[in-house]
Order: C-alpha cells, then structure tokens, then sequence
C-alpha cells in the first residue's frame, strides 16, 4: 500500500490555535507524524522595549505579555524590581490587595481558558457560561482600575489605588458564590462521557519528562509534581493563607483539566481569606525616592518635586542581577532583570510559562490524531503573547 | 535560610576548583560564574548529584564593548531543596560567539538556546536544529543585541 | 393522456409548494437555531432585523446572494460548481416519498366535465409520490447528498476540505448501516415499506412503543448523517477551518448551508414518520401535527448543539461499528423473534 | 435618492433592501492576533452579545467572511498572513481596526512590529484603546452599518475618474 504524508499548515490564522501559532504538521491519513510548532508571529520586542525605558514605564509593557492575565504579570515586574532594590516589606493594605487581585487574575484565566478549551473539543456553551463569570471580575477591575483587561495598578513600593468602598464586600460575594456556579460547567464537562472520551488519555506527561522539558504550572502538577511556587518559594506572605495545591495522577489532559477547576475553587478560598484580613492603611511605601506620593498630596511641593524626578527620570537601581519567579496562572514567570546602576534595566529576560510549555506539543502531539492536536494547545494554557514576548 | 546556604557552599565545595572562576551572592541568590570548558561538566554534577534537576531559563547578556562580549545565564532548581542556582559562563570570542549546547542534559534547553541563538547570534554547538525561532528566516541582524537599534534598521 | 396530465400537474403543485415550505422553513430554522442557542447560552440572539430578529435569515440570503462569487483555479473546475447543487438538490429528494399529511383534496374532481379519480396514485394524499418501496428510496436517496460534500471536498484543491471529505465519507459509510437496520423493526411490524402504510398503522400506538431501541439508535444515526454535533466532524470549524466548504463562497456556500438543514429536517421527518405516528393527531389538520412534530425534534438537534461537545473522529468510528452496529443488529433480531411468535 | 439623478425608483429601493441585508449580516472573520481579540470574544459573550447584530456567525474561513476585526498588534512577522486573508475575502469587504497597536503601532514601537495596518489596507473604522472595551467595539460596528447603509454601490457615478483610453494595436 502506498502511503502518502499530507503536510497540514495549521495557523496562523485558525480557529483554535489562540492566536497566531503556526503549526506545521505532518499527517498521515489522520495521525499526526510530526509537528513543528512555528513561532513568533506576536513577537513585539517587548524585552527590547523594556531596555530602554525605566523601571516605571515597563509595567504597562509587561501586562501585555500575557493578556488574560495582565495583573499577574506585572506584578512579578514588581517584585523583581523591588527586591532588585531591596524592598522586602510593603503597607500590609498594599499587599492583601496584590494577593487578591493576583487570585483574581489566575481565575479570569483560568475561565477563559475553560472557555476556550471547551470550544476547541465543540462545547460551545462552557464559553459562554465562563464569560459571564469572567465579565464580573473585569468589573472589578474597571471599578478599581477604569480598565478591564489590564489594570495596570501595580507600582513599585505598593499599589497606585486604593479598592474603592464596598468593593471588597462585591469581591467576597463572587468568591463565595462562584464555586456553586462552576457546578454548571461540572455538570456540562466534568462527567461528560464525550468530554471524558476525548481528555482522558491524551496528552500523558510522566514525572521525569515534565522536569525534562522543564514544565510548570497545571501541566507539571497534572503529572503530581508538587510545585506551586506560592507555596515553594513564598512571595507576598502567600504561605500565611490555607490552600491545596491540587496533584494529578495519570498527568493527562482531564487531569490538567480537574486541576485548574480546583485552582479556581483554591483561589477564591484565598480571596476569602485576604479579604477578611485586609487591613485598613497606606498603600504605598514611604520611600519617595522609589516610590510614588499620594496623588492628593502632589499639588504639595514637598511632594510635587520627587513625584516629577520619579515621572521624568525614573530611579536608579543597584548594580546587580537578580530572578525573581511567580506563580502566574499558566505556570513559572520569571523575570531576570540585570542592573548597571542606571534608571534602565540593563536587560530584561521574561522567562514566561507559555513559551516553555508548548514546547512540549511536538512530543505529545506524535502519533495522535489531529483532533487530539487541538485538545493538547487547549490543555497546554497557552497565549501567543506569553509565547511570542 | 542558613541551611540553604551551607548547602550552597556544599555545593561550591564539591566542584572541580580549576572549573570556577568565582561566586557571587546578590538578595540571597547565588551566581556561580564558571568556565566555558567546564560548563557542561559542572551542570551534569548540578543536576545528578545536587538535585537541581529543573533548568528554568537560559539566556544571554549583551555586554557591549567587553571582551568576550556575551554572558550565558542559566537558572536552576532544585525541586526537592527548593532553592534556586544561577550558573553564569562566557560565550566564546569572535564572530559568531560559541557555547556548547545543553540540550543533551536538559530537552527544555532546546527552544531557550534557539531564542538565545535567534536575539543575540549565539551558537550553541551540537544544538539538534539551530535555527531562527521568533523572527522569520532573513531576518538581518540580531535584535537583542546592543548595537541593534529599538525600531530595527 | 389526460389522466397523466392531470398526474402531472397535481404533482407538480404538491413538488412546489412542499419545497417552498422546507425552504421557509429552513429560514425559520436557522432563525430558530441562534435564538435558541441564544437562550441556551444566557444571550439574546439576533434580535435586531425586523422584529424580534424574525427577518435575520432573509438578510443572510440575501446578502450570501449579492456577494462576490470567487470560483478558483481549481483541476475540476465542473465538479467544484456542481458540488454545491447536488449537495442542494439530493438533500430534497427523500421527501418525495414523505407523507406530510392526510387526504388534502377529493376523491374525485370533475374538469371539463370528464372525472378524475384522485385516489389513483394517491394524488389526493399528502404525499408527492406513494412509492410502494418508500423506505427503501429513502434510504437510497438519503445517502446521495454525501456525493456533493464528498466532491466539494476533494475537487476544492485544498487540505483541510479533502480531510473533511474524508471524514464524511467514512463517517456516511458506517452511520448508513446501522442507520437502515435500525429502521427494520418498523418494517417488520408493519410488514410494509410504503409510507402511507407504516404511518397508518401507527393509528393506535406510534411505533417508539414498541421500538424504543429503534428510535434512539436512529437518531443517534441521524446526528451523524446529518452531522451535528457532536458528530459534526466534517466542519468543525476548531480542527479543520471550515471543512468541505472552506474554499466556497457566497451563492455555493449558502447551497451547503441550506442543505445542511434540509438535511436536519429530512430526518427529523423520517423519524416522525417512522416513529412518531407521523401525521396522526388529535383536534387538529394532521399537516399542522407533521409540522410541531418535526418542528420538536428539530429543537431537540439544537438543544444538543448547546450542550454537547464533539466526539473524536476514530472514535465515532468505534462506537458506531463496535457499539451501535451490534445493537441494532440484536433488536432486529429480537424483533424478528417477537413478530414471529406473538 | 433624491441626490443622484440617475437610477429610477427600482434601482435604488433595490441598493437600499441589499444594503439593509448586509447591514444585518455582517459576517465577521474567526481572526484574533492578541490582547484585542481577548475583547472581540467578549463581545461575541453573554454580556454584550455581538449576536443581536446577526455577527455571531464567526466564519473561519475568509471566503464565507464580510468582515475582518484586526484585532491586535501586527508583526512583520504576521503582516503577509493578514493580507492574504484580506485578500482571500470576497467583495464587498470591510476592514476593522480595533486596538491602537493595529492603528498605529501602540506602545509597541519596535523592531518587529507594524507601526499601522493601514499603510497596507483599506480601513473603514478605527476602534481606539488599548485594548477597546467591547463597548467601544460595538459602537464601531454601529459605524460600520452606517457605512453600509451609504453605500452608493448601483447608483455610483464614476464620471469624475479619467480613465486611460484604451489604445489598440
């Protein structure tokens, strides 16, 4: 019999390729032969970018690496930064406030990736049930911040705004009601027997090729790697709240799938909690070398002066180099930031999770079909921005 | 903490000394700056016999005008210490600058060196498919490069 | 010579009007669809062209109407025009044989003074033409409009059509199979195949009584004829862009539109036929019952759109040859066992 | 009417009934490039239900779609992709910007980034912000069907253009 290779471009332009990946995939019949992800088509120089800017400016570029979770990652920029400076307390206001927002953040991403997960396997109402809950947390932001994809809030030393009054009570009542309204994405997946049919089995990552290819997140714990840097290597006092950091077993796409319903679950858990002990107080450190004045005290001189040399000039860091990693919803982000003792990082590695974990697609992806191809971009989490950098 | 850097200094200890240039410690993370001959040999201790099993990142430092120019950074992880290692080494001099490749310890390193090779015209030797991997093939110049302008030539 | 004129013409008037209201109501359909689907998801749906939306798939036509009509440079240029028009036109034919209603007209009529008999035929029923073997010519026909999607995919010159020509094509393969033995017990109990029979012989107790095994098999096999999800496979848009009719626009595109939910309601039509007592009901005219009735199970097709998702190719494949086939097989046979004893 | 001299009762109740049906129909392309197309989804959601103008019926494939939303940054990388879609789209097309990274480039002054799909093609809207609220999308797809109901595309004169005279041989 003469077998004949079909060579498939899939992308850039395709429905369910999140964006702009490209892949280049060899077909035999229906099975996958080989895949080569090809990248790049959402590449904006953004560490480039970052080289020539202070440290202030940067923050509104490193929201749009990874766009469904804007806040997450400027607020790794920031913690780099500050420890870059040597910044380990901030006003406990500022902090409860970060850890809420970060949660708030890891669960609009993980509803939109539940949306879209389920839109590549053909459910299309999960999309439109998880929008809608998404929707309210984009209020949240607007209610703070006045946008809704990226509230660009985070500053070194603190936060820029405050929560406004009553929004704390509003942010409670989501986390406590969304665990019940994700009741109905489990009864349209969860015990789905097409939905089981097309996640179990598919995409089977071991222990040894996770740390292999370097994974984290959901796709290292799907496969019972314990590796939650909230809870590893604790930033924001994250080891002060009470969570579970959801294992998986067989490290298959449902797996990955019942971890990051979890996640959710966990997440509000933490919203409840900071929310309950959010104090009252500054939001800001009082380093105004480093940091902004309150915006109502800049018609101040005192004020006024440093708040313009911060504005202009920026503030220089020390010489050094410093890593510092978060755990954002799709897994590790780290931002290796090297100083010369200017007001510009000298360069700037955003080492972000998407970019690492699809990597693995070519090998999950050999000997399968091309429907399982689509669920495996689903699974792995990834956005093309985070990719692409 | 103290712990952490015992083990660190267990660490340093155990290393052939004649593959170690120096160590620098910045906010409680470590920098090991090592040979470009001994690279390989120290990572593969790293990883079998200390436990740091999980390479993060590889990425490369631009430092205009110096001799040899580039700065190859890796960043490890030590999954069962958790604590974090940063192995520090040169890029070879001349044009093309070379390292070798790490790809045969750690897979992960694949698409890492490939950016590297891609932003700074790095070449890491016996890499399986170096090629350009965020820009397109034809691409002039390497744009993470000092002497590269932002808005691109 | 008169008498075959008049065959004619009846059945001419009957052709018209019939597929007039499948194309109305293939607009209302679509309509249908996306409000429901709308409902479904916690959204309104089109509502804003005419009122409440109804005029939305009247400007769908005619916009798909004034489009630019873009015919590649493709080898088999004919096969790529004809493709769209027998995927149209074969998805019409099973209601040749269709009972949608009772009597509609006399006996008998009287025309310059000569008398016709009606009965002849069956010009006076609801049904364009009473085949004797009505089941089998719809199973026959049913299974052409797979040419016109099979063809538009491989005369398309493009990758992801030929995939989802080849996915119709081994999916028809199978699902034709079962889909005809799951019908067979009804036959058996009524020991006829023409329409007008198996329908009248569902006056006391319809035939899902007696075969529910039957029913529920045939529509799973009618999912995947008339491939919705979660057999929608040949143009899941998340896997192969659009499937056959990624390379068709305008006018060709809206044939394979419009005959994807002809092809909907020739099956719901077939199952309230087969199972539902066709157009059997009390109170009102049965054309109105034939009418809800299909109208109920095309709401059915959509409401499983909004809350399935899609099955992997091989593994619709399995189910339906390792599953289902089996099935089938054994409730013809119990069937069979059960005629003959009781 | 009433402008144009030319083209009797019919001609332009005809322009204005296709008009209304494109009006209603505007089919948009499945193409989203970044932080943009994240708002576009959510417009087509629940809550701003971009289905209420007959769009929800996102075509994957260019030659089915009346509409392209470019919804996001624009590499040199992405740049030929973008025009063969274009391309690809039949007649009568739209073209929507949505983001000030497809308007002008953004933030993102770089080397790998197209400082504005319009030197490349015909835009009809311009949806600013970064990334626009669904709110301000909708509005731009108001401006479209205004757009489309100003189609003069039957009654057109085209006697203010000179066109070159055919010369034979």
């Amino acid at each position: 019999m003469r077998k004949e290779i079909i060579k498939l471009n899939v992308g850039p332009q395709h429905p369910s390729t999140h964006g702009v990946l490209r892949l280049l995939v060899e077909l035999e019949g229906e099975v996958v032969v080989s895949c080569d992800p090809d990248i790049g088509y959402l590449h904006r120089g953004i560490e480039k970018l970052m080289e020539n800017r202070t440290y202030h400016r940067s923050i509104p570029l490193t929201e749009r690496v990874d766009y469904l979770a804007g806040a997450a990652n400027s607020l790794g920029y920031v913690l780099a930064v500050e420890r870059l400076l040597g910044i380990s307390e901030i006003p406990e206001r500022a902090r409860y406030i970060r850890v809420i927002v970060a949660e708030l953040t890891r669960i609009a991403s993980h509803l939109f990736w539940l949306a879209t997960h389920g839109h590549d396997l053909g459910a299309m109402t999960p999309l439109f049930y998880a929008l809608r809950d998404r929707e309210i947390i984009m209020d949240f932001f607007e209610t703070w911040a006045g946008k809704r994809l990226f509230p660009n809030m985070f500053r070194v030393g603190g936060v820029a705004r405050d929560f406004p009054d009553g929004l704390e009570q509003e942010i409670k009542k989501f986390a406590l009601e969304l665990p019940q309204r994700m009741r109905d994405y489990e009864t349209l997946l969860t015990k789905n027997p097409i939905w089981i049919n097309r996640t179990k089995g598919v995409g089977v990552l071991t222990k040894e090729e996770v740390l292999d290819y370097g994974l984290s997140g959901p796709m290292a714990r799907g496969s019972g790697l314990n590796f939650d840097i909230r809870r590893v290597d604790p930033y924001l006092g994250y080891d002060e709240f009470e969570f579970v950091v959801p294992l998986g077993e067989n490290g298959d796409t449902y797996d990955r799938y019942l971890i990051r319903l979890e996640e959710m679950r966990q997440s509000c858990n933490i919203i409840l909690q900071a929310v309950d002990r959010l104090p009252k107080g500054d939001i800001m450190i009082e380093d105004y070398q480093v940091a902004f004045p309150p915006k109502d005290k800049v018609i101040n001189g005192e004020y006024l002066i440093p708040h313009y040399l911060l504005v202009v000039k920026g503030f220089k860091a020390p010489k050094g180099e410093i890593f510092h990693h978060t755990e954002a919803p799709k897994g590790e982000l780290g931002f290796y930031i090297v100083s010369d003792g200017s007001e510009h990082p000298y360069r700037v590695k955003i080492r972000t999770p998407s970019f690492v974990n699809l990597q693995v697609i070519s090998k999950l992806a050999k000997g399968r079909l091309l429907s399982d191809l689509i669920a495996l971009i689903g699974t792995i989490d990834i956005v093309l921005a985070d990719v692409d950098r | 903490m103290e712990n952490l850097k015992d083990y660190i200094k267990g660490v340093i200890e155990s290393l052939p000394p004649e593959s170690l240039v120096s160590h620098v410690e910045f906010r409680d993370q470590v920098t090991l700056v090592v040979r470009q001959v001994s690279l390989l040999e120290v990572l593969k201790i790293l990883k079998d016999d200390f436990g740091y099993k999980y390479l993060i990142d590889v990425t490369a430092v631009d430092r205009y005008e110096d001799d040899p120019r580039f700065e190859v950074v890796y960043h490890l992880w030590c999954h069962e210490r958790n604590c974090l290692l940063r192995v520090k080494t040169w890029a070879s001099q001349g044009e093309p600058p070379t390292i070798p490749s790490v790809v045969g310890l750690w897979n992960t390193a694949n698409w890492h060196e490939r950016e590297c090779f891609d932003m700074f015209g790095i070449v890491f030797e016996g890499h399986p498919d170096l090629r350009r991997i965020l820009l397109w093939e034809g691409f002039d110049g390497h744009p993470l490069r000092k002497d590269y302008p932002v808005e691109g030539r | 010579m008169a008498e075959s004129l008049v065959f004619i013409i009846v059945s001419l008037i009957k052709s018209v009007v019939l597929v007039s209201l499948i194309m109305v109501s293939v607009m209302i359909g679509v309509y249908l669809e996306r409000r429901i689907l709308g409902f479904i998801q916690l959204r309104y749906g089109p509502n804003r062209c005419g009122p409440y939306g109804i005029l939305q798939s009247v400007a769908d036509g005619i916009k798909l109407f004034c489009k630019q009509d873009i015919t590649l440079p493709v080898t088999e240029k004919t096969i790529y025009i004809l493709a769209p028009l027998i995927a149209g036109v074969t998805a019409l034919f099973p209601f040749v044989a269709i009972p949608f209603a009772d009597k509609i007209a006399p006996d008998t009529i009287t025309l310059f003074g000569k008398v016709f008999d009606l009965t002849k035929y069956s010009l006076n029923r609801g049904v364009i033409a009473d085949l004797p073997g009505g089941v089998l010519f719809i199973l026959a026909v049913s299974s052409l409009s797979v040419y016109g999607v099979l063809l538009a995919g491989w005369s398309s010159d493009n990758k992801y059509s030929f995939l989802g020509a080849m996915r119709v094509a081994s999916q028809m393969l199978s699902y034709e199979l079962f889909l005809g033995i799951s019908i067979m017990g009804v036959l058996m109990i009524t020991g006829s195949i023409r329409m007008t029979e198996i329908v009248e012989a569902q006056k006391h107790m319809w035939f899902v009584v007696y075969q529910p095994l039957g029913f529920i098999l045939y529509m799973i096999a009618g999912f995947a004829e008339a491939c919705r999800t979660p057999f929608d496979l040949i143009e899941c848009e998340n896997e192969l862009g659009s499937g056959f009719n990624t390379e068709y626009s305008s006018m060709k595109f809206a044939l394979f539109y419009l005959a994807e939910y002809i092809h909907i309601i020739t099956i719901s039509a077939i199952a309230v036929t087969l199972f539902l007592g066709g157009w059997q009901g009390p109170w009102l005219p049965s054309g109105i019952w034939f009418i809800i009735k299909v109208a109920c199970l095309f709401i059915f097709f959509i409401w499983v759109r909004g809350t399935y998702p899609r099955v992997r190719f091989d593994q619709l494949m399995s189910v339906g040859w390792k599953y289902l086939f089996p099935i089938a097989m054994a409730n013809l046979i119990a069937t069979g066992i059960c005629v003959l004893f009781l | 009417m009433g402008i144009e001299e030319s083209g009797g009762i019919l001609v332009t109740t005809l322009e204005k009934v296709v008009n209304w049906a494109r009006k209603y129909s505007v089919w948009p392309l499945t193409f989203g490039l970044a932080c943009c197309a994240i708002e576009m989804i959510c417009t087509a959601a629940s809550r701003f239900d971009i289905a209420r103008f007959g769009m929800e019926a996102y075509r994957p494939s260019p030659r089915q779609a009346d509409m392209m939303i470019v919804a996001g940054t624009v590499t040199k990388k992405m740049l030929p992709a973008v025009l063969r879609l274009y391309e690809q789209m039949p007649d009568p097309k739209w073209v929507m910007v949505m983001g000030s990274c497809a308007t002008c480039g953004g933030i993102f002054r770089s080397y790998a980034v197209v400082q504005g799909i319009d030197k490349y093609l015909p835009v009809d809207v311009y949806v600013p912000g970064c990334p626009p609220p669904p709110d301000a999308l909708l509005y731009g797809i108001t401006k479209i069907h205004e757009k489309i109901m100003q189609d003069k595309w039957l009654t057109k004169k085209y006697e203010h253009i000179k066109f070159p005279k055919k010369v034979e041989g």
